[in-house]
């Protein structure tokens, strides 16, 4: 890579680090949306490191008012959240959101991909389409690939507009994450006996963990 | 009958009665069975995997019975739980009968703890996640973005064949056709019309249609194929116009063209 | 003033001022209007000198990408104006010309040096501005010297460029009529009259234009 990349540096001289980092300061701080760093690429001088402009960034706002996060695979400068007691007058009333869709949309973070007979499997009732087209339309969630079992059902998975809400870096970052999954919490577990064919392909493309149960 | 229950209802406690009302009456705020066993199995006040689900069946379908009692209407799903709770408590309470291939109470059991203590879970992960610092609420974006211009640089393009066909357009300032069909191999209906009409004041007899194509233009196969299309088409015109008959013996048989006696 | 406020400060504990100074920045980053010294003062905890805060922040954010700017009486954060051209992003798009363009085009090469009347009597219809200035913004046509007839108008002839984009290496090597003809390209149907004319004093201006191409 570096190989690859070196006649292109001898021909543009990329600009001082120094320089690349006042600029990656200047793209983030004008967009209000997560930028990636291919993004960042493109827009800066040819041979310019973002990545690295931002390690040194990222730093130099640590402990600011505004900070650099990572989003997903992109970044952003936000407030620090100690300082949102300011901010009353930027705060935007965030619909209130059901029950229902607040839970969905913890059980489609938690699982994802999730399928929606999944998710009513979890909460034992059937799901509204309602609750799922209102965190469509938050941008919460969107579709994910296609389950492989028969009918093929849609699945859920939660977007980089979800992590920046709730400043997550990746979904990995989830609070408890670790202990629900080594609690085996985030299983999906099918009731005994009752497990159908559709089941059973399911099962097999998920975990080592649960194959065990399907001993017969 | 009616003042018979009302007589049974007051052997139960008040407060076992308020209790029961006010669950029922919650009824509708839970989110299905699941949601109302998880809520019953509170009570136990043990941690979700020691409950015993067996008490919490009874504890259920104690619940239905007392709705049923109060004559009030519990959805489907309440009822088809409370079957399974049934059948659930007869197999936990029974001696495991060894033919049985079907799986055990405790398994049975097992799954259901698990559904309670998943839901338990993703109702707490909802809260922790509901809880974190939010965008819009505690820490805050940007609030003036500067849109980034998106410079639209527009280049034009044409070829050295769009130039010279733009050129001979301009000379002949006529629709300039770029595929010069080729019809030195294409003989039109006109051109069959024009032959046929000359010919057919002859052709008192009936004769083969093919004695009508053109010289030069039956050995060449493609000149051949489009002289016979177009005499084929052009006589079909002339006996329309009452012009000639034409008559075939049978499929693909030849075509034989004659003309119309007056 | 002091004096005045002195009191209060001993009641109400003002933050240090690096922390007003993280204040102020989270303040005006998120704020979508300019804000004025006695609106962050409104903001901020009792006692705390956002004026001050100001002069801090300013300092911190000189060289950087982002400035911290006055306007009016108000503060607000921008990006460093010699960052703006990052603010851009290119997006570059083929069209195809227009067929009065390449008609335009393909007279002055042909005829070149050309006069717009030429142009459009071989034309027939009148050639706008619009397409002219065109073909000289794209650098394929460009003025030749003028005519010595009366009005002295302007002669258009092809450039370089147009030679670079069309891989010629003259406006020689252009196929002449004859040659469009043999291709197909040229019905000769001429018009009755003057097209005979038109076609013989063409080939002779050919001749005396080109020897004049890219002269002066």
């Amino acid at each position: 890579m570096t190989e690859i990349s070196a006649p292109e540096k001898s021909l543009f001289e990329a600009p001082p680090m120094a320089e690349q980092e006042r600029m990656v300061e200047a793209i983030l701080f004008a967009s209000a949306d997560p930028v990636t760093v291919a993004e960042l690429e493109a827009r800066m001088p040819h041979g310019a490191d973002p990545a690295e402009a931002l390690v040194h960034l990222r730093k130099r706002y640590e402990g600011r008012g505004v900070r650099v996060v990572k989003v997903g695979d992109a970044w952003a400068m936000r407030t620090a959240p100690d300082l949102g007691f300011l901010m009353q007058k930027e705060t935007t009333e965030t619909r209130k959101l059901s029950r229902a869709a607040i839970e969905t949309l913890a059980i489609i973070a938690y699982h994802q991909p999730c399928t929606r007979a999944e998710i009513e499997e979890i909460r034992g009732v059937a799901v509204s389409r309602g609750t799922v087209d209102q965190l469509l339309e938050m941008e919460w969630i969107r579709f994910g690939r296609r389950r492989m079992t028969p009918g093929r059902p849609v699945t859920y998975v939660v977007t980089q507009e979800f992590l920046d809400h709730f400043g997550l870096e990746s979904a990995r970052d989830l609070p408890g994450l670790k202990e629900l999954r080594a609690a085996g919490l985030l299983d999906n577990r099918p009731l005994p006996g009752a497990a159908n064919l559709s089941e059973d392909e399911e099962e097999a493309e998920d975990q080592v963990g649960q194959s065990e149960l399907f001993e017969d | 009958m009616a003042e018979g229950h009302e007589f049974e209802e007051d052997t139960t406690s008040v407060t076992e009665r308020l209790a029961a009302e006010a669950l029922i009456v919650d009824v509708e705020g839970f989110e299905g069975p699941l949601d109302l066993l998880l809520m019953l199995s509170r009570t136990q006040k043990v941690d979700l995997r020691k409950i015993s689900v067996l008490k919490l069946a009874e504890q259920y379908l104690g619940f239905v019975e007392k709705a049923k009692a109060l004559r009030i209407e519990l959805a489907a799903d309440y009822l088809v739980m409370a079957a399974w709770l049934a059948f659930l408590k007869s197999r936990l309470l029974l001696p495991p009968d060894p033919s049985d291939e079907g799986p055990s109470g405790e398994e049975l059991a097992a799954h259901l703890a698990f559904q309670l203590e998943r839901l338990q879970a993703m109702r707490e992960a909802a809260a922790r996640l509901m809880g974190r610092d939010q965008k819009g609420r505690d820490f805050f974006v940007r609030g003036i973005p500067e849109d980034v211009t998106r410079v639209r640089k527009i280049t034009y393009t044409a070829t050295l064949l769009d130039l010279m066909q733009a050129y001979a357009r301009t000379r002949t300032h006529d629709e300039f056709r770029p595929y010069a069909f080729d019809r030195d191999h294409v003989f039109t209906m006109e051109q069959a019309l024009e032959r046929m009409r000359g010919l057919i004041g002859f052709a008192g007899d009936w004769t083969d249609i093919s004695v009508y194509l053109p010289e030069g233009w039956t050995s060449d196969p493609s000149r051949r194929r489009s002289a016979t299309a177009s005499t084929f088409a052009a006589s079909l015109e002339l006996a329309k116009q009452g012009h000639i008959e034409l008559k075939q013996a049978d499929t693909f048989a030849p075509i034989a063209i004659r003309r119309k006696p007056t």
